[in-house]
């Protein structure tokens, strides 16, 4: 099913999140993450869809069908919460059953139904528990689980892997992405955490300030970013910012000038600042001020015109070095924030 | 849901939900409340033909001009003060020493909950014997450690204090029992990471447990504040159907019930009833305005 | 849901339940005699002795049937007799306390018993507990549980120490301060002692309890003295909480204690081993005997039909036979109410056996009931009120009654 | 250490005030089994010398017990059931349901909480009559099916929990009505039987309600049946604490069996506290 907001306006006090005639669609069968800093507007989005909010103006489709003054209980969507919502008063098993007993389905097809997702979300040996005796990374399988059991034509998650340690949100990363190809339902994942999304969804829509600044696949995102805000999103460490008008002349050079009148911002990708390798051919000369092994990679703080960091240069005890800059990780954006060029773009 | 605004809908879908509870409230509540109301203002009045003669103030009047029961507010506010702020705070000492599971704690919550079980009347009777001047236990226990015995009961300048320790007494369980359901209800990783935060017990208590049960204290205070302010059946079972010595415990609502089923006084009666719901009534205000001040009613 | 269901289910069937209990009130059954519902205070023996009399008559005659209710003690009938006066609920009739009868007439839902008693039968009645039957010229209240205020004392104590039975108040004063000395009390007081106040005003010439008393007068603040002054100096005391001076007077430091002879019965029942005590009339004041009676009396309501007062009528008649009222002295300590009673030799016989109940007959021809007037029952809470702050000794005789004059002028206005 | 002797302070501090509060409870139990004499007698013999086991045989005697036992256990039951069905059903809508006057009807409600009961009596005894409902068993129950401190308790406990289980479950498809009965009720079922039990305690110890408007013996209650041991000349205390005794009994040992499930409650909160 292919879930669209059209138009949507919506304003409502808790947190000041505004959306104003704000139209995404999420396609058929996919994995979509919703990206984007606290307080973009993701949960506002996330619950127009579940239908626990009602827009001011405009329309939700549910493929065709306008769902926008339907109540979520009709819509047939699954939903984990960010702090899972289980029922603490019923067992694993009666909570993956409950949507089916609201639904009024026999007791044994209930139980079937109940096996298959405990398989799927590999929970068979707790189905006996209560939720507070699991553990968190268990507790949300039991939410994903319970979202599912009804064969919802769109799956919903809020944040559900923020508060989970890094061991486990590798390991429900992959559940997760998993769940979503066996069972092919289009679903919704919000997150702020650039490496949930970057790792597991089909497409990311990258949300900021109530806007939605681009759609894409995770490459097309780093590479081929829409503009400023995007750019200083995705990636990390975060881009490098250069004011044109204090570049050094041989960085200049190597830039194409029609678009460098235009530009007033060279982004540069940590990756993309190396270490010259001859004097020569340095495009300026930095100051280290710190080196840091950060597993693989080591990090290097650098002090030039601006303040830089480098994922490409290898441990030195220098002070200063000449560096070179790869044109593939330079980006080129206009006062309003726009993207001009990219260095990926020939 | 979230957003969503009362409609005419949606209030009368809530309107199915509240019907059962103001339905019965308007008639049992409301009606007689507004009954009492119109009473008070009625001067020449035959409470039994419902005949009314004359309109005023004077039932106000003689009130305020009556020196019984200015003794009468007198006493029922001393009695607030002092028994409301002692009883919320021994149950909250007493509920968080009984928050644990332990299998002592059981018995002991029960043992602490008996008072509220009894009728009132039957205690009383007990209590009395427990005061009195001569073979009562607690003037027992003064003399053994060589005190003079006091006549408690009969003793003007004691007998209000006797009553104080047995509405404190009789109101621990409640309020023990409220707080530990409040406690109940606490997210105990708060107390937690407070605790790996380096926080003393102390700390851990004001800056935790507190806030967090403020909500229900409001609830008790207010309910304890609401009790003591209608005490009547202790001081009609201590002593014996009288206000105690000299009056020394004539509460509030001991007036009322003697103007009305001793003395057949029903407007004064009712005259005195409605200045007790405005005292209650303020007090709650307060309490109320103190605590959405400090902002913590609405999350 | 399966909760909700059984609160449902279990609330529908409660609520027909009262429903059926409501119509299924047994008129069926009584259809032949006439229903006659009277509402009592008597608890306990008392009841159980008011239970057979009800019976007898309800055997006596086939076409009347009382079915008494015990409605808890005085003051309970009363507040029922006030919402089901207003509810327009009430019984054919109830027992209750004759200065009630102002306020009911008042209320105008009482009804005289004059159409339908025989005035012989209530002049039988011993005129000093006939007195309170009448108000405004017509009989309101059926003279029913009476009881005279007496003295009891303690035999052994008085014999031990060569005191004798005091005549007058001056002989229990001076014998209460001889006691004192021997770490003795004189005299018991019930809790409040506007009892004795009362007795003493009347003897002193000003009474206590009518619409304009004499507060002020010297006689009354030197009667009201004779109490308050034995309380300064200990040699008389309250009960206080005790409620009662028996109490008191069990614990066998006591010479003395003014008590009504209802309590006759229970204090029989509640006496310690090895203590033995009697009974007198009570002490008499500048030379004139008084002793005030209380009680409560039987009065017919106006919602009753024609058929039911008349029963009620009989019913009174039958209670004042000498079989049933003498019946009903023995079993409570309550007064035989006629004259012949009093003579029967049933009844002289029984004192024979119990000497102590002689003190309330002997208090008979000197017996006083209140006068009934419209506010009686403020004038009394009021007079009570400053009786307890003279009894807690807050007050002087003095200041107490002229603040009680000015606060029932106030009160009259 | 000193976190040893703490806790020992602890719980000596809590057993002795449990002495204190259990103190009345062993003089009535005492007095309960004395004769008749011996309770007026000085020194006031704390033991009684042989135990009267005839009283209590006596007050089972002396008034038709069974039957205000079976009506008390009735007019209890139904009113429980019926304010925690009132209270419920209100405090939910109060918590979830956006309608007009919310604020101001809340406010009222508080207020009333506040009224002095008494001052109802008549009035309502007027209503009763009206209804022609004196002695019977509405007149016992119905007036005391709303009771707004129970509503104001729940309303208190209902909105403290997260709200996220309420959209879950409309999520997963559940009505108002399903989500009142599957999850809130369920969850707060300690609260709910802590106000439920302070209803039942109040409904079978209550005294004036039941004497006013039940005129026939056989409607009447416990408490009100009490009163067959006292009278205006003096309270027989033996027979009087006997039959008290067996008055708050049935309480005691209903609280004693939901104690359970209270400590239920008060234990799994640390827990409880993950899904918050």
């Amino acid at each position: 099913m292919r879930a669209t907001l059209h138009n949507v306006t919506l304003a409502y006090d808790p947190p000041a999140t505004i959306l104003k005639n704000f139209t995404c669609t999420i396609p058929d069968g996919e994995l979509v993450a919703l990206l984007g800093p606290s307080g973009s507007g993701k949960s506002t989005i996330l619950n127009l869809l579940a239908g626990l909010l009602t827009p001011d103006a405009g329309q939700i489709l549910f493929d065709q069908t306008d769902v926008t003054r339907q109540d979520s209980r009709h819509r047939n969507i699954g939903m984990v919460f960010q702090d899972y919502a289980l029922y603490p008063h019923l067992s694993v098993n009666d909570n993956i059953a409950f949507p089916l007993k609201m639904a009024h389905v026999k007791k044994a097809a209930r139980q079937q139904r109940v096996a298959e997702l405990a398989d799927l979300v590999q929970i068979t040996d707790q189905l006996a528990k209560l939720p507070r005796e699991l553990s968190g990374g268990q507790q949300q399988r039991v939410a994903l689980a319970r979202a599912l059991a009804k064969h919802p034509q769109l799956l919903l998650l809020d944040e559900p892997l923020s508060s989970l340690d890094t061991t486990l949100r590798e390991e429900l990363r992959t559940v997760i992405h998993n769940v979503q190809r066996a069972t092919g339902v289009t679903t919704l994942f919000v997150t702020h955490n650039q490496e949930d999304a970057l790792q597991i969804a089909d497409h990311i829509m990258l949300l900021a300030n109530g806007q939605l600044q681009q759609v894409g696949t995770g490459h097309d995102l780093y590479a081929q970013p829409r503009n400023l805000t995007v750019a200083q999103f995705i990636g990390r460490p975060q881009l490098n910012l250069w004011p044109v008008a204090t570049l050094p002349t041989p960085l200049r050079a190597s830039l194409p000038a029609a678009v460098l009148a235009q530009a007033t911002t060279l982004g540069i990708r940590s990756e993309a600042l190396q270490l010259a390798s001859a004097p020569t051919e340095a495009q300026f000369t930095a100051t280290v001020i710190q080196q840091r092994q950060l597993g693989r990679d080591t990090l290097t703080s650098l002090q030039a015109a601006p303040r830089l960091v480098s994922t490409a240069i290898p441990r030195t005890d220098r002070s200063t070095l000449p560096i070179t800059v790869d044109r593939q990780g330079c980006l080129l954006f206009a006062a309003t924030g726009d993207c001009l060029w990219t260095g990926a773009d020939q | 849901m979230i957003n969503s605004r009362p409609t005419l809908k949606s209030t009368l879908r809530a309107a199915l939900y509240l019907a059962p509870l103001l339905i019965i409230t308007l008639m049992f509540t409301v009606w007689p409340l507004i009954n009492a109301l119109l009473m008070s203002s009625y001067t020449k009045y035959n409470y039994y033909t419902n005949q009314v003669r004359a309109l005023g103030w004077a039932n106000f009047a003689y009130l305020w001009h009556d020196p019984t029961f200015h003794l009468a507010v007198r006493n029922t506010l001393i009695l607030v003060l002092l028994v409301m702020p002692i009883t919320v705070a021994l149950s909250l000492l007493i509920a968080l020493g009984l928050n644990r599971s332990e299998r002592l704690a059981g018995l002991l919550r029960s043992i602490y909950f008996l008072p509220f079980v009894t009728s009132t009347v039957a205690i009383g009777l007990v209590w009395n014997w427990i005061f009195r001047l001569d073979g009562g236990l607690l003037n027992a226990i003064l003399e053994k450690f060589g005190l003079h015995a006091i006549d408690w009961l009969n003793d003007p300048r004691y007998a209000l204090l006797v009553l104080s320790m047995v509405c404190i007494w009789q109101g621990l369980g409640v309020n023990i029992i409220l707080f530990l359901a409040g406690l109940n209800h606490l997210d105990q990783r708060y107390a937690q990471v407070a605790t790996l935060d380096g926080a003393t017990a102390w700390q851990r208590f004001t800056n935790v447990t507190w806030p967090l049960l403020l909500p229900m204290t409001v609830l008790i205070v207010i309910n304890t504040s609401v009790t003591n302010f209608k005490v009547f059946d202790q001081v009609y079972a201590l002593f014996h159907g009288s206000a105690g010595p000299g009056n020394a415990d004539l509460t509030m609502m001991y007036y009322l019930y003697q103007k009305s089923y001793v003395e057949n006084q029903v407007t004064i009666a009712a005259a005195s009833g409605l200045i007790l719901f405005l005292f209650v009534g303020s007090l709650t205000l307060l309490t109320y305005g103190i605590y959405r001040r400090l902002g913590r009613w609405s999350r | 849901m399966k909760l909700f269901r059984y609160f449902l289910t279990s609330l529908s069937a409660i609520l027909l339940l009262g429903a059926l209990s409501a119509c299924s009130q047994p008129k069926a059954a009584t259809s032949k005699r006439v229903t006659i519902t009277f509402w009592h205070g008597m608890t306990g023996d008392h009841q159980q002795a008011l239970n057979k009399m009800i019976q007898d008559f309800n055997q006596s005659q086939s076409t009347y049937k009382v079915v008494g209710s015990s409605e808890g003690n005085f003051g309970n009938v009363q507040q029922k007799i006030t919402a089901a006066a207003k509810s327009q609920t009430l019984p054919t009739m109830a027992q209750t306390t004759y200065t009630n009868v102002p306020d009911y007439v008042r209320g105008n839902f009482i009804v005289p018993l004059n159409a339908y008693v025989d005035p012989a039968k209530l002049n039988q009645v011993v005129p000093s507990l006939r007195q309170s039957s009448q108000y405004q010229g017509k009989t309101y209240a059926w003279p029913f549980s009476k009881s005279a205020r007496i003295l009891f004392y303690n035999r052994d104590l008085l014999k031990k120490n060569g005191f004798r039975v005091p005549r007058t108040w001056g002989e229990l004063q001076r014998e209460s301060v001889q006691a004192k000395a021997k770490g003795l009390t004189g005299l018991a007081l019930d809790q409040s002692f506007t009892a004795e106040l009362n007795n003493l005003a009347m003897q002193a010439g000003t009474p206590l309890m009518t619409p304009h008393p004499q507060l002020t007068n010297p006689r009354m603040v030197a009667a009201t003295h004779v109490l308050t002054d034995m309380l300064k100096q200990k040699t008389a005391t309250t009960a206080g909480t005790d409620g009662f001076g028996n109490v008191k007077f069990f614990k066998g430091k006591t010479l003395f204690y003014s008590g009504s002879s209802a309590a006759l019965g229970i204090m029989t029942a509640s006496t310690p081993k090895g203590l033995h005590w009697r009974t007198a009339v009570l002490p008499s004041y500048r030379g004139k005997s008084a002793t005030s009676i209380a009680g409560n009396d039987l009065v017919l309501f106006k919602s009753a039909s024609q058929a039911q007062r008349k029963g009620a009528a009989a019913f009174m008649q039958f209670l004042l036979t000498n079989r049933e009222t003498v019946k009903w002295a023995k079993a409570t300590g309550y007064l035989p109410l006629t004259k012949t009673a009093l003579r029967s030799r049933g009844y002289r016989q029984y004192l024979v056996q119990n000497p102590t109940a002689k003190a309330a007959v002997k208090s008979l021809p000197i017996g006083f009931q209140d006068k009934t007037f419209s506010g009686y029952s403020t004038q009394l809470n009021a007079v009570n009120q400053t009786v307890s702050q003279l009894s807690t000794l807050e007050v002087t005789p003095e200041k107490g009654l002229a603040q009680l004059q000015a606060q029932l002028k106030r009160t009259q206005k | 250490m000193t976190k040893r002797l703490l806790n020992g302070t602890r719980i000596l501090c809590l057993l002795l005030g449990a002495g204190l509060m259990l103190l009345p409870f062993i003089w009535m139990l005492l007095t309960s089994l004395q004769p008749a004499s011996t309770t007026l007698s000085v020194p006031t013999h704390w033991l009684p010398q042989a135990l009267q086991w005839d009283n209590y045989h006596r007050i089972w005697q002396a008034a038709p017990f069974a039957r205000y036992c079976l009506n008390s256990l009735l007019v209890t039951s139904v009113t429980t059931a019926g304010q925690l069905l009132t209270s419920i059903l209100a405090a939910f809508a109060f918590t979830h349901l956006q309608f007009y006057g919310r604020r101001i009807l809340f406010g009222l409600l508080l207020a009333l909480m506040l009224v002095p009961g008494e001052l109802l009596l008549i009035p309502n005894f007027v209503t009763l009559a009206h209804l022609h409902w004196i002695n019977t068993y509405a007149a016992l129950i119905v007036p005391w099916l709303a009771s707004i401190f129970m509503f104001i308790t729940l309303h208190q406990a209902f909105r403290a929990q997260p709200k996220t289980l309420y959209y879950a479950a409309h999520i997963d498809g559940a009505s108002d009505w399903q989500y009142l009965w599957h999850v809130l009720v369920p969850t707060n079922r300690p609260v709910i039987t802590a106000v439920a039990l302070l209803q039942v305690i109040g409904s079978w110890n209550a005294f004036m309600w039941p004497l006013i408007v039940i005129n026939d013996d056989r409607l009447r209650t416990l408490p009100v049946g009490l009163m067959a041991f006292t009278s205006e000349q003096g309270t027989n205390y033996p027979l009087l604490m006997a039959a008290t005794v067996c008055v708050i009994l049935p309480l005691i040992l209903l609280y004693f069996g939901l104690q359970k499930y209270l400590v239920l409650g008060i234990t799994t909160s640390q827990s409880k506290g993950k899904s918050l």
